[in-house]
C-alpha cells in the first residue's frame, strides 16, 4: 500500500462529506424561510442514520460476499474484521469509510421530494428502510460484485448507485406525498439564493473526492475522473444557461443546476471517458435536464427540489452514454463508439432495471413507512413551518 | 382620504395585489410584519401536551385613497385575501388629513 | 376604535406580549423598525472622540381596541416595557373608522 | 399632534436624516417597506418584451409632531427626498389623540 | 520522507485551518444579529494572534527541548533552525505549521464565553496571555515531551491541549466576566441557525485534518482515527438527538452540538481506539455532554455557546475513556478493557492536572487583563452590540 | 511518477477551484442585497468560460511551444495529445486542470471592477477576450517559457499572472465604466459581513491549493509556500488591523482585506523565500495595500472591490518583493539581500510589462466590449439592482 493512494482516499473521503451539508445548504435556500432548519437537518440527518446503518450491517451488506447477485452476507456486520492496514489498493477501512459518505450523500439528496413537509421521525423510520432495500442492493449489485456487476454494467462513481436511486426515488415520494400545501396556487420562493449558492459551491468542491476518488488511487484514473468531471460541469453550465437565456434570463439557479446537472450525468462515466466524451455528456445533460426539469412544472409534480430531473436523469443519462462514450485507453472499457455494443446494451439494461427498482420500491417502502408514521406532517403544522414544528427552531431571528 | 390597512396572508399577497391593480389602485407601501390575532395563532399537537405558535408571518399593505374608494379597496382586499380559515388576517381604516407628492411637491388635503 | 403604536425596546417585547395576553388583549400586529429617539440614540467614547448611534433595534406593536380599552392597554405596555433608561420608546394613539375581518367580511365602525 | 408618515428612496434616507435632526426633529421611527406607484414600477425592457419590477425598496418615516410642526417638517423631507424622478415617494399625515412617553409615563394629548 | 505523508498533512494543515473560521460561524449563528461580526471576527484575530505567537516563540517553547517537564526553551525561536526538507515523518516546518493551526482554533473556541461582551483589545492581550500560559505548556506537556507525556498519559490530537483547555477556561472566564446584560431575564436567541450549520460542515469536515492529520502519515493509524472520528461524532449526534427528543424536539443545534461533542471527545483517542470504542464514546458523550449543557444552564452560568459543556466535559471524557479503551492492536496502548490500568490512572492524573491547571490559570490571566485592559465593554457598548462598537461594523444592511 | 505527488495536486486543484465561488461570496457580501446574485454569478460564469476557453485553445496557447516569446501554437488545442500518465512531475492532464483553475479565479477577480454594474451578457464575452488576450499570454510569458521567464524573471503562483492582471484590469476598468450610480452621493453599505468572511475563508482555505499546489510536488518547496503563505497572511492582517485601528476601529473587512492582501503578495514568492521573508512580506503588504485603498478612495474611483488596491499593488509588491528576499536555500534563486541584483531587475521589468500591459490592454478590450455589447446596464437596471435586471432573480425572498 502507498501513503499517497491512502492520503487522496482520506482527503476524498472529507470532500464526500462535505456534500453532506453542501446538499443541505443548497437546497435550503431554495426553500421558505420557515423551512431553512429542516431542510439542513434533514441532510444532517441522512449522514446519521446511514453511518449506523453502515457500521451495523450496511456495509457487510453490500461489499462482504455475495447472496445470489442480490445482496452481500453479514460476514462484515458490526465492521467485524475490517482492517486498517491491508486492503487493495487502500486499506478496506478506509474504503468503508469513504462508501459510508457516498450513503449519506444519497439518502440527503433524495430529501428534495420531502422538502417542507415530511414528519422528521418519519423520515428517520424510511432513511432506514430506504437505505437497507435500495441503496445497499444497488451498491451490491454493481459495486459488490452483485449481478449487474457480473453482467458486466459499470457505475463508476454511482450514476445509479447514487443519482438514478435518489432521484427516481425522489419522483416517487413526489407522487406518493403530495404537492406541498398551496403549490401551484401561489409562488413559493427560494428564500436565500446565497445560501443555496454555498451549498453549490460546497457540492462542486466535494465532488473532486466523489469521483476522483472512486479511482481509490491517486493515479492517472483519478486524474482523468476529476478533469472529465470538472469539464463536464461546466459545460453543463454553459449549456443550461444558454437554455434558459433563450427563454428568458440566465438564472444562477439555472446555471447551478447545469453544473449539477453536469456533475450528475459525469459520475458513472467519469473513469471510462476522455474529454471529448465529457464535452458530449456536459451538454447534452444541460439540456435534457433542463427539458426534465421544465416537464416536471408543466407537470405540476411538486418534486421540490429536482432530484429528478437533475440526479435522476443526469445520472440515468451519464449511464447510458458511458457505453457509448467509453474509451478503452483510460481504463480499458470500450464503447460502442469503439466498436463495442455490449457495453451499452449492459447499461442500458442496468439503467432500466435501478429506474425500476428505485421507483417501485420506493414507492412501497414509503407507503409501508405512511401505515406506521405518516409521513406528511399535518397542515398546520406544514402552514407554520418544519423548523418549529418538527425541530422547534427558528432559522433566523 | 384615508388609509386602508390590510393585514392579510403572504401567500394571498400577489393574488390582492394583482386584484388591486386590476381595478387600477396601483400606489401602495407592503411591510413584512408578525401577527397574533384573538386564535392565539396556530395549536401543534405533541405526545399530550401542545404548543401554540403565536406570531405568524402576515403582509401589511397601506393604500391611501381618497373616501369614495375605500369600500371597494376594502371589498376586492377581502375577496382576493380570503380563505376562510382562521388567521385572514383584517383591514383597518385611519383618517388622512394631508397627502404630499415628494417628486412634485403637490398636496392633496 | 382606536390603534394603539407602541414602539417598544425588543428585549422587552416578550413580557409585553405576555402582560396584553393576560389582560385578553390578544390581536396586534408586530413590525421590527429602527428608532431615534430625542437622545439622538446611544453614545459610545473612543479615545477623545465619541460616536453616536442614532438608530436602533425597536419593535412596533399596533393593537386595534375600542375606545373604553385604550387606557388599559397604555398602562399595560408601559408598566411592561419600562426600563427607566432612555430609549424606552413611545406610545401613540391614532383613530380608527373602521374595522374589517377578512375572513367573515364582518365590518366594525 | 400628527403622525407624519413619509415613504422615500432608501438612498435618500441619510440626507433626510440629518436635515430633520438639523432642524431639531430627532424621533422617528423607521421602518423598510416596499412600494408600488402608480407607475407600477420601474419598466426593463428586453428582446422585444419588457418586465416590470413594481415593488421597489423604500423606507418608511414616522415622526409625531406637533400641528405647528407638520409644514416644516414636510417640506424638510421634500427638499431632501427628491430627484425629481418617478418613485420618490409620499408623505401622508394622520392625526394621533395621544402620545405617551413610556420611560416616565408622562401623557401628551 | 515521502509525498504521500506531506500530502495528507498539507492537506490536513488546510482542513484544521479551515476550522478557525468554522468556529467564528458556528457561534456567530448563535448570537444576536448585532455581535455576528464580532465572533467571527475574534475567530479570525486568534488565528492572527496564535501564529504571531507561534512564529516568535510558541513553537520553540512547546517542542524544543525541555525545561524539567513544563516547557520547552527558545532554541527554536523565530523558528530559527526549523527545516522544510527534514524532519520525522514530516518536514520540521510542516509540522510547526500543522501544530499553529491547533493553538489558533483552540483560542477561538475559548471565546465562546466571551460572546456578545469582550472588548477586542483586551481580548488580543489575553490571548497572548493565555497560549503562553495555557496552550503552550499544554502542548509541551503532553506533545512536546514534558511531563504529563514523560508519566505516560496520551493525548492523540489535543482532547486535553485544545478541548479541556478551551473548554475549562471557558467556564472560568464566564465566571470572571460575568452574564451578559439580560441574560435570563430576556430570551437571547440565535439569530441565524443556516450561520451555525455551515460552521458545522466546516468543522465537521475540517476535523478529518484535525484527528487525522495528527497521525502525521498517511497510514493506518490516520485511516483509523478518520474512521472512529467519523463513527463518534454521527453516534453522539444520533444520542443527543434521541435525549433531547425525549425531552421536547429534536432541534438542529442540539444535533450539531452532539456532533461536536462526539468529535471534541474522540479526539485524545482517535489513534488507540477501535469502532466499538468510537461507538461508546460518541453514545456516551451525547448524553454526558447534554447533562454537562443542561446543568449549565440551570445553574444559570452564561457560558454562552457552551466550549464548556461540550469541549470541555468532551474532551476530559475522551482522554479518560481512552484509557479504557485503548485497544493495543491499533497503535500498541493498551486500556483497562485490555488489562492495563495504568494508562487509565495516567489519564486521570492528566485530566485532573490539566483542568484544575486550565481553569484555574484562565482565571488569573483574565484578572490580569482586566486589571490592564477591562475585558467587558461598557453597558452602552453591550447594548449597542459589539459589530458597532468594536468594529465599527453592522453585520447587515 | 508518484501518488503522493498525484494526491496534493489534485487536492489543491480542488482547492484552487473552490476559491472561485469564495471571491464570489467574499465580494458579493459587500455589495448591496439587490445585486448579491449577480456578484456570485459572475465568479461562477468566470469558472465556466474559463473552461471552455481552456479546453478549446487557453491551455495550449499558454503552455505548448512558444512563438517568439509571447504566445505558445495550438498543437494542444481541444486538448489534444494531452495525457493522463505521463509528465514531469504531475501527468500533464491534472497540470492543465490545475491551470484552468487559474484562469477562472483571476477571472472572477477582476469582477471588482464591474460590480453592481455590468451586463452579464457583455461580461461572457470580454471575459473570452480578456483571458485571450491578457491572462494567457501572462501565464506563457511567465510559466510557458514566454520572454519574461527567458529573461529570468520568477512567479511562483501568480503575482503577475493572476493578481497583477486582474487589479490592474481591474483599475482600468474601473475607469471606462465609471462609478456606480450614487457613488459617492449616498453611502453604499455591505449588506452581509457574514457572506464575504464566508468568502474568506474559502479564500484563505484554498490558497493552500494555490501556492502550495504550484510546486506540482508534496515536497520541500510546498511545505515552504504553505509556510509563508500562511505567516506571511497573519503578519499582513495583523498590520492591516493595527493601521485601521489608529485611524478608527479595526474593522472585520479591514483584517480580511489584510489577509487576502499578504495572500496575494507572498503567492509569486512563496516558493522563494523563506519566513523572514514572508514577515517582512505580510506586514509591508498590509500598509501599502492599506494605502492604496484609502488613496483610491480619497480620488473617488469606484474600483468598487478593490482588487486592485489589493490584488494588484499586493501582487506588484510581492513580485519585486521577491527580487529582494529570495533566499538561495530555498530553490536555489537569490535576492538582493543575498547578493544577486539581477533578480531584482528581472521583477522590475516584468512588473512594470505586466502592469502596463494588463492596464492598457484591459482598457482597449474593454472599449472593443463596450462597442459591440454596451458593458453597463441602463440606470433603471442599475437602479433596480442586476439580480431581478440580468438574472430574474431576488437574493433574498
Ligand atoms: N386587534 C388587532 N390589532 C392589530 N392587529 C390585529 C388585531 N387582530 C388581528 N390582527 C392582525 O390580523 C391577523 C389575523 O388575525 P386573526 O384573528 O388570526 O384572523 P381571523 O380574524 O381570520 O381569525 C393577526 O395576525 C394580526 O396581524
Ligand atoms: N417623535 C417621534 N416620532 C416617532 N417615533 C418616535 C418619536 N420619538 C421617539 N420615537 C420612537 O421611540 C423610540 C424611543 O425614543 P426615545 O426618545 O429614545 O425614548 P425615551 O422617550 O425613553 O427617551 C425611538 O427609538 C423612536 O422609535
Ligand atoms: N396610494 C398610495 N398608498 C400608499 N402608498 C403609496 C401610494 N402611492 C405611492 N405610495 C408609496 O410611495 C412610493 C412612491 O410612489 P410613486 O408613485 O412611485 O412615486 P412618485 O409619486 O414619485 O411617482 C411607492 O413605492 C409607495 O411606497
Amino acid at each position: 500500500m502507498n501513503s499517497g493512494d491512502i492520503a487522496w482516499v482520506m482527503t476524498s473521503t472529507a470532500l464526500v462529506l462535505l456534500m453532506v451539508p453542501g446538499v443541505g445548504l443548497f437546497y435550503a435556500g431554495m426553500v421558505r424561510k420557515k423551512n431553512v432548519v429542516s431542510m439542513i437537518t434533514l441532510s444532517i440527518i441522512s449522514m446519521i442514520i446511514a453511518c449506523v446503518v453502515w457500521v451495523v450491517y450496511g456495509y457487510s451488506l453490500s461489499f462482504s460476499g455475495d447472496v445470489s447477485g442480490f445482496m452481500g452476507n453479514l460476514d462484515r456486520a458490526f465492521l467485524r474484521g475490517v482492517d486498517i492496514s491491508s486492503g487493495e489498493p487502500i486499506p478496506e477501512m478506509l474504503f468503508m469509510l469513504y462508501q459510508m459518505m457516498f450513503a449519506g450523500v444519497t439518502l440527503a439528496i433524495i430529501t428534495s421530494a420531502m422538502a417542507e413537509r415530511v414528519r422528521v421521525s418519519s423520515f428517520i423510520f424510511f432513511g432506514v428502510l430506504w437505505l437497507t432495500f435500495i441503496y445497499i442492493p444497488f451498491a451490491h449489485w454493481l459495486w459488490g460484485n452483485g449481478w449487474l456487476s457480473k453482467m458486466g454494467a459499470l457505475d463508476f462513481a454511482g450514476g445509479m448507485v447514487v443519482h438514478v436511486s435518489s432521484g427516481f426515488g425522489a419522483l416517487a415520494l413526489a407522487f406518493l406525498l403530495g404537492k406541498r400545501y398551496g403549490y401551484g396556487e401561489h409562488s413559493i420562493e427560494p428564500h436565500s439564493i446565497p445560501l443555496t449558492l454555498i451549498g453549490l459551491a460546497m457540492l462542486w468542491f466535494g465532488w473532486f473526492g466523489f469521483n476522483g476518488g472512486s479511482a481509490l488511487q491517486a493515479n492517472d484514473i483519478a486524474v482523468n475522473a476529476i478533469v472529465v468531471t470538472f469539464i463536464a460541469s461546466c459545460f453543463a453550465g454553459l449549456t443550461w444557461m444558454a437554455v434558459s437565456w433563450i427563454k428568458g434570463k440566465p438564472g444562477s439557479l439555472g446555471i447551478a443546476s447545469g453544473v449539477i446537472a453536469g456533475l450528475a450525468s459525469i459520475t458513472p462515466a467519469a473513469g471510462f471517458v476522455d474529454v471529448a466524451g465529457a464535452v458530449v455528456i456536459g451538454v447534452i445533460s444541460g439540456i435534457l435536464c433542463f427539458i426534465a426539469l421544465d416537464l416536471r412544472i408543466k407537470r405540476g409534480i411538486d418534486e421540490s427540489l429536482d432530484a429528478w430531473a437533475i440526479h435522476g436523469v443526469g445520472g440515468a443519462f451519464g449511464s447510458i452514454a458511458l457505453g457509448v462514450f467509453a474509451n478503452p485507453s483510460i481504463s480499458g472499457y470500450a464503447g460502442l463508439m469503439y466498436g463495442n455494443a455490449n457495453l451499452l446494451v449492459s447499461q442500458i439494461i442496468a439503467v432500466i432495471a435501478t429506474i425500476t427498482y428505485a421507483f417501485a420500491v420506493t414507492f412501497v417502502l414509503a407507503k409501508i413507512t405512511n401505515m406506521i408514521i405518516p409521513m406528511r406532517v399535518s397542515i398546520e403544522e406544514e402552514y407554520v413551518g418544519l423548523d418549529i414544528s418538527q425541530h422547534g427552531e427558528v432559522g433566523y431571528a | 382620504m384615508k388609509m386602508v390597512i390590510a393585514i392579510i396572508r403572504p401567500e394571498k399577497f400577489e393574488a390582492v395585489e394583482d386584484a388591486l391593480a386590476e381595478k387600477g389602485y396601483l400606489g401602495m407601501t407592503v411591510t413584512e410584519v408578525k401577527g397574533r390575532g384573538e386564535q392565539k395563532g396556530i395549536k401543534l399537537q405533541y405526545r399530550g401536551t401542545s404548543i401554540e405558535v403565536d406570531l405568524l408571518p402576515k403582509m401589511k399593505l397601506e393604500i391611501i385613497v381618497d373616501d369614495g374608494h375605500v369600500d371597494e379597496v376594502i371589498k376586492t382586499i377581502c375577496e382576493n385575501a380570503r380563505t376562510g380559515k382562521y388567521g385572514d388576517g383584517r383591514i383597518f381604516v385611519v383618517p388622512v388629513e394631508k397627502s404630499v407628492r415628494i417628486r412634485t411637491g403637490e398636496i392633496t388635503e
